[in-house]
């Protein structure tokens, strides 16, 4: 049995069933990492000091521009799809994997740093902060990871089946990929430099 | 929009420049952090870069400058409760009758005398 | 009449009164809408029956009837919010009484007993420290301190004048409480890391109790405390004392 | 409104064929299926079996409440020493029965049956769509729920118990209370909330996409806009718990300190953590869900309310109109009263003010959903079947929880209800013999399209009646007791308070009455089962309704309809003037 709409559009809304579910997940995730940042703000106002230059501006700085510049690596592999490209576009899916992969590795460095000089979350309100608001959106990146190691592996095969579908999904990736990117661009000056 | 392969090709200069704009931005960010500016002043102008980023990425790269009215739809209800998540701070501290204070100070008098 | 209906306790404080004439507005809108309602509700019922009416309307009912009722629950609950509640809320958190004309007292709520603070002749509170916290001492009152040499401490026995303001600091030392006086209609949580003013004048002479009102634990059902309303001889009389102890005790 | 729309013709092309082609193993077929009909049973009969368990629970706790300190008979030797000691209830025990009873009453018991169970089965049915939109889904979002499921209950084989410190968790106890349990609990709601995600956008998206030709917004049966705007609430209010949840997991595993403020002393102690957290923000949290939550609760109850009573009422609803708008307009409210929750936490006059004036404004659309409701009883011919007579009975049931949420709304008079019976009364009123009775009606409704029979009437009857007797005698007392300033969340159900002891006889008559309402769930359960055998059989169309899911055979197949359903009209259809039947399907053409 097949369900309507998975890869063409419904005429009256205009969308795919994809491109529907992805939005709607990418808008609870905006009140997921609301309620965060609203935890944030409530306690550096309570706060009575809060720390400065605790993190290392260049490693932020340098993830945030990985993540930028595999938003659009992303964005790419897909237009690279619509343009029936197969070869680019494992390419910069490619590329937008191994970006990922970096900005995690970099991470992991800034991690052991602060867990090697004894300051785990634990260690003060900041720390705390800065461990869970970091620490959500590197398992965003590892299940962003995992969906394009899906697409570029097992996954990859639906492009011969059916490209329109499979086109979708890249897209829909793609959105999922850039809102994390969305996040990390409040992350990098609301931890980093403020 | 995206869909007939031209428009496709048409937009892959303007996601390169984008890009560019993004990373363009982080510099000013970083470099307005070294200004070492005021505090709400630094905020506020670490906030607007990173709304115009965050716009630019939802507007271009998640293609939202053209998009169906069910996603608007769906967006605008959850900007609207996102904007009364963020007031909660606002109604944690700055309506209440108490004052933050441990219930047994160390060294200090706890009442207000 | 209500008010007997509805069995509530005993008015002991000034506000009582007002609180309850809230309650008992509201339960005669619940009552009148609820009848109403309700008469309809079972005469429908009745009224249409399979047997009674085999064959349905289609249009079925007509008229106002519907807005009206709407319109008039709305406009009573504005006339409750503007006219009873919001006003009196603003009097149990905005108007305090002065410090100098109230009995001032701080009440520390702890795992599971509430620990009672007067300041002494002087007016002031001793310094407590958490330093020095101990089985005796559970408030860390810090006795070097000048202030401190003069207060009065007790657990959970809290000793008020009649017809004098009462102001409460109160607090918490580890979770949340909830200082529930029921026959004062005085409810306030105590939060740990903040200090909340409480008041209110307590009109009858008696013995009454304090009664934890938010789940704070497997003994939170035991944390009570006890209040006695005294007339001021009395009330001064057992607060001398209080000083002729602590001068003998040094 | 919009055009009708297509749906592919590829869906009916080979739906004979299918059914025979693809014979699916066992496994498939029925536990780890994609089927909306199969996931929305087990979400249905998962859900049920939690509510038997957490309505044992409360037995306990009655018991409890009725005799303080006595020993509990025949369960009470086997719950062992860290609970019941010689049968006799702890208090770190009866706190942890009441906060898993309230846990998994509202989001292992009642979600999954109102929405997994009665969402999943029958909204794709009344769309016409062949499925929800995305089944894989679905069937992690069942899987999801159900492990979440298993780690609450896991939560009470360690000998320090489960989570005591009430459904709503508040920090700093629930934190600095040094045993698993709230842990558990905290994983357990992870995976919950992840799994009601889930299923929202599955539905949303199935509601938008994948309604039959025809099926405009305005020719919804009410029970779909009532599961769409839940989902809505679903999909954005539970978000912020996740975070909480999050953030309190933090605070118990890593010694993070979000929500505990500085200078605590626990039993005589300085707590040794970094402090500065705020305890209120986890209530913000917490309520900011809860309050969306309880909508969750009430709008698939009101929306099977509103079938049954079409269906039984034999003419349209009255005000369908009104009754949409109420709905999306008390969903959307429902995102701004949660700290009328909070009124005795300090709160100032600015913002006690804005929240009592929500309140009472979301009272309104309630009061119009009641009255349209009510009003459509007007000119009907009602069928009194035990469906019928489930959905009557949350009217003034649901009315009584409804008008009982005044008094609690505004300020003054909550400083004296405030955490007292009252509260419980008053949600009772709305959850029990509210959306309970209403899940009760929607399961002898729509037993018959799920098995093909029709369950018995008289057991039915007799269960109704029953439990409307014993439901009223357990729950009205305690407005009486909340009054008197009965307090909740006790151990002893207040015997040491002198102004308890005036209403403490009627703990013995609600213990009396919920053992009666626990026998005559017996009925039920021996009709639910009985009748999955023995009950008559029935046909498509058993109860003359007009809704889409009466087109599909009972139970309907894989792919649910035989042929492509269309729309020809509105969702209630009865007695239309001139009609050859009383009732006039969605799906019957005009016949010239
Ligand atoms: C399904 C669940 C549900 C529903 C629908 C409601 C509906 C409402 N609730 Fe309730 N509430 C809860 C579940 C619910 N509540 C729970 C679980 C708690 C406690 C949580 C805890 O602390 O553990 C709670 C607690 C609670 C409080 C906090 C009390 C306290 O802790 O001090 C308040 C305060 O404002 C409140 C108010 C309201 C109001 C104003 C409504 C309104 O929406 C009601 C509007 C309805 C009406 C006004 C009825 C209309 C009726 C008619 C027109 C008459 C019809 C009559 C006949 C047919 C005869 N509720
Ligand atoms: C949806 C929510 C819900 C529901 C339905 C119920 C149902 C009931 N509740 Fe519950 N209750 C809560 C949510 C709910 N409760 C919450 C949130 C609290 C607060 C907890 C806290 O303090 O933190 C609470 C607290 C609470 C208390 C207060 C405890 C205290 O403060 O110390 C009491 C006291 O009597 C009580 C009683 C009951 C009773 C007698 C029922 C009865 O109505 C139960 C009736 C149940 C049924 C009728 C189920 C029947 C099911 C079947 C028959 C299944 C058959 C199975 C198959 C066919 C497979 N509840
Ligand atoms: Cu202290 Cu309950
Ligand atoms: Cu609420």
């Amino acid at each position: 049995m097949n369900i309507p709409y998975t890869v063409e559009e419904r005429p009256d809304s205009g969308l795919a069933n994809g491109k529907l579910g992805i939005w709607l997940f990418l808008a609870s995730e905006v009140m997921l990492f609301g309620a965060l940042f609203s935890t944030y703000i409530i306690l550096r106002t309570g706060a009575t000091e809060w720390p400065h230059g605790e993190l290392s501006v260049p490693l932020g700085a340098l993830n945030t521009v990985l993540l930028i510049s595999s938003s659009v690596t992303m964005v790419m592999a897909w237009a690279m799809l619509k343009l029936h490209n197969w070869g680019r576009h494992r390419l910069y899916l490619l590329a937008t994997f191994a970006l990922a992969g970096i900005f995690l590795v970099n991470k992991y460095f800034e991690y052991s740093d602060h867990l090697a000089r004894g300051e785990g979350p634990s260690h003060s309100t900041f720390l705390a902060i800065y461990f869970t608001l970091t620490g959500l959106h590197g398992l965003h990146i590892v299940g962003g990871m995992v969906v394009m190691a899906y697409l570029l592996g097992p996954g990859a095969k639906l492009w011969k089946q059916n490209p329109d579908q499979f086109t979708n999904r890249i897209e829909y990736t793609g959105l999922y990929w850039h809102f994390v990117d969305l996040v990390w661009i409040f992350l990098f000056p609301v931890l980093y430099l403020l | 929009m995206h869909s007939d392969p031209a428009g496709v090709r048409a937009s892959l200069r303007k996601y390169v420049m984008i890009g560019a704009a993004l990373l363009v931005f982080t510099v000013i960010t970083v470099a307005a952090n070294r200004l070492h500016l005021a505090v709400p002043f630094a905020i506020t102008v670490a906030l607007i870069i990173a709304v115009t980023k965050g716009s630019m990425v939802a507007a271009v790269f998640m293609h939202l400058s053209n998009e169906k009215k069910w996603i608007y739809g769906a967006l605008l209800l959850t900007a609207i409760f996102f904007a009364v998540l963020m007031s909660v701070p606002f109604f944690t501290i700055m309506d209440s009758i108490g004052t933050p204070q441990p219930a047994i100070g160390v060294g200090e008098h706890p009442a207000g005398h | 009449m209500m008010t007997k209906l509805l069995g509530m306790p005993v008015q002991a404080s000034q506000h009582a009164a007002e609180i309850d004439q809230m309650t008992v507005l509201t339960h005669w809108l619940m009552l009148f809408l609820f009848v109403g309602w309700g008469a309809f509700f079972i005469f429908v019922l009745f009224r249409f029956r399979k047997g009674a009416n085999p064959r349905a309307s289609y249009t079925g009912a007509k008229g106002k009837l519907a807005k009206s009722t709407e319109v008039l629950v709305a406009i009573v609950e504005i006339v409750l919010l503007v006219g009873y509640a919001i006003p009196a809320w603003a009097t149990r958190v905005k108007a305090f009484p002065s410090e100098n004309e109230a009995v001032v007292v701080r009440i520390v709520g702890e795992q599971f007993s509430w620990n009672i603070h007067y300041p002494g002749p002087d007016g002031k509170f001793g310094r407590t420290d958490i330093s020095k916290v101990t089985a005796d001492n559970p408030l860390g009152l810090d006795r070097t301190d000048a202030a401190a040499k003069d207060d009065v401490t007790t657990i959970n026995q809290l000793y008020l004048p009649i017809n004098r303001p009462v102001l409460v600091h109160l607090s918490s030392k580890d979770v949340i409480h909830s200082f529930g006086l029921i026959e004062m209609r005085v409810k306030q949580d105590a939060i740990p890391g903040m200090t909340m003013p409480v008041w209110f004048v307590p009109t009858r002479l008696g013995e009454y109790e304090i009664s934890c009102s938010q789940l704070c634990g497997l003994g939170h059902f035991r944390m009570r405390g006890f209040i006695t309303v005294q007339n001021d001889a009395d009330f001064r009389k057992w607060f001398d004392d209080q000083q002729k102890e602590l001068r003998a005790t040094p | 409104m919009e055009q009708p729309t297509t749906p592919p013709s590829v869906v009916y092309e080979h739906a004979h064929h299918i059914d025979a082609h693809e014979e699916l193993g066992w496994w498939r077929k029925y536990v780890f299926s994609t089927d909306h009909k199969v996931i929305g049973i087990q979400y249905a009969i998962t859900g049920l079996l939690f509510l038997l368990f957490g309505f044992g629970l409360m037995m306990l706790m009655r018991w409890q409440l009725a005799y303080p300190g006595k020993p509990i008979p025949l369960i009470g030797p086997w719950l062992g020493q860290s609970r019941a000691p010689m049968g006799i209830m702890l208090p770190e025990f009866y706190n942890q029965l009441g906060a898993m009873h309230g846990t998994i009453m509202v989001f292992l018991g009642v979600v999954p049956l109102a929405v997994g169970g009665f969402g999943n089965f029958v909204m794709p049915l009344q769309i016409g769509a062949p499925d929800m939109a995305f089944p894989k889904i679905n069937m992690m979002s069942y899987w999801v729920y159900y492990i979440g499921g298993v780690i609450m209950l896991a939560s009470f084989f360690p000998t320090t118990g489960a989570a005591q410190s009430g459904w709503t968790s508040y920090t700093p106890l629930s934190v600095i209370t040094a045993t698993s349990g709230q842990t558990f609990w905290l994983v357990g709601m992870i995976f919950l909330i992840t799994s009601s995600l889930l299923g929202s956008i599955n539905f949303i998206t199935t509601i938008v996409q994948l309604r039959a030709k025809g099926l405009s917004y305005m020719r919804l049966p009410f029970f779909v806009w009532a599961q769409f705007v839940t989902s809505f609430l679903l999909l954005l209010a539970f978000p912020p718990l996740e975070a909480a949840g999050i953030l309190q997991l933090m605070d118990k595993v890593a010694g993070t300190s979000f929500f505990l403020p500085s200078g605590l002393v626990i039993s005589g102690k300085p707590l040794a953590v970094a402090g500065q957290g705020n305890p209120l923000l986890w209530q913000h949290l917490f309520w900011f869900l809860a309050h969306p939550e309880v909508y969750v609760l009430i709008l698939p109850a009101m929306g099977i309310v509103s079938e049954i009573i079409a269906n039984n009422t034999r003419k349209p609803l009255w005000g369908y109109k009104a009754l949409v708008y109420s709905v999306v307009f008390l969903g959307f409210m429902s995102f701004i009263v949660w700290a009328h929750h909070m009124f005795m936490t300090g709160m100032g006059t600015t913002m006690s003010a804005f929240f009592q004036t929500t309140t009472m404004i979301i009272s309104i659309p309630s009061v119009v959903i009641l009255t349209a409701l009510l009003l459509s009883l007007w000119g009907a011919s009602i069928r009194f079947t035990t469906p019928m007579l489930f959905a009557l009975a949350f009217l003034p049931m649901f009315g009584i929880g409804g008008l009982t949420g005044l008094p609690l709304g505004l300020a003054p008079s909550d400083i004296h209800l405030h955490d007292t019976y009252y509260v419980i009364g008053h949600f009772h009123y709305v959850v029990a013999p509210g959306t309970i009775f209403a899940l009760f009606a929607g399961i002898y409704h729509w037993f018959p399209k799920a098995t093909g029979r029709k369950m018995n009437e008289l057991l039915g009857k007799l269960h109704f009646w029953g439990s409307l007797v014993c439901i009223n005698l357990v729950f009205m007392p305690m407005f009486i007791q909340g009054l008197a300033g009965m307090n909740r969340r006790m151990y002893d159900g207040g015997a040491q308070y002198a102004h308890n002891q005036g209403v403490l006889h009627w703990n013995v008559v609600q213990g009396y009455a919920a053992w009666g309402l626990g026998l005559f769930q017996i009925f039920f359960i021996i009709n639910f089962f009985m009748s999955l055998k023995w009950g008559k059989a029935v046909d498509k169309n058993p109860w003359e309704a007009t809704t889409l899911e009466w087109l599909a055979p009972s139970p309907p197949g894989h792919g649910n309809f035989l042929t492509e359903p269309i729309v020809y009209r509105a969702p209630y259809e009865y007695s239309v003037p001139g009609a050859a039947k009383d009732f006039s399907p969605q799906f019957e053409p005009e016949k010239a």
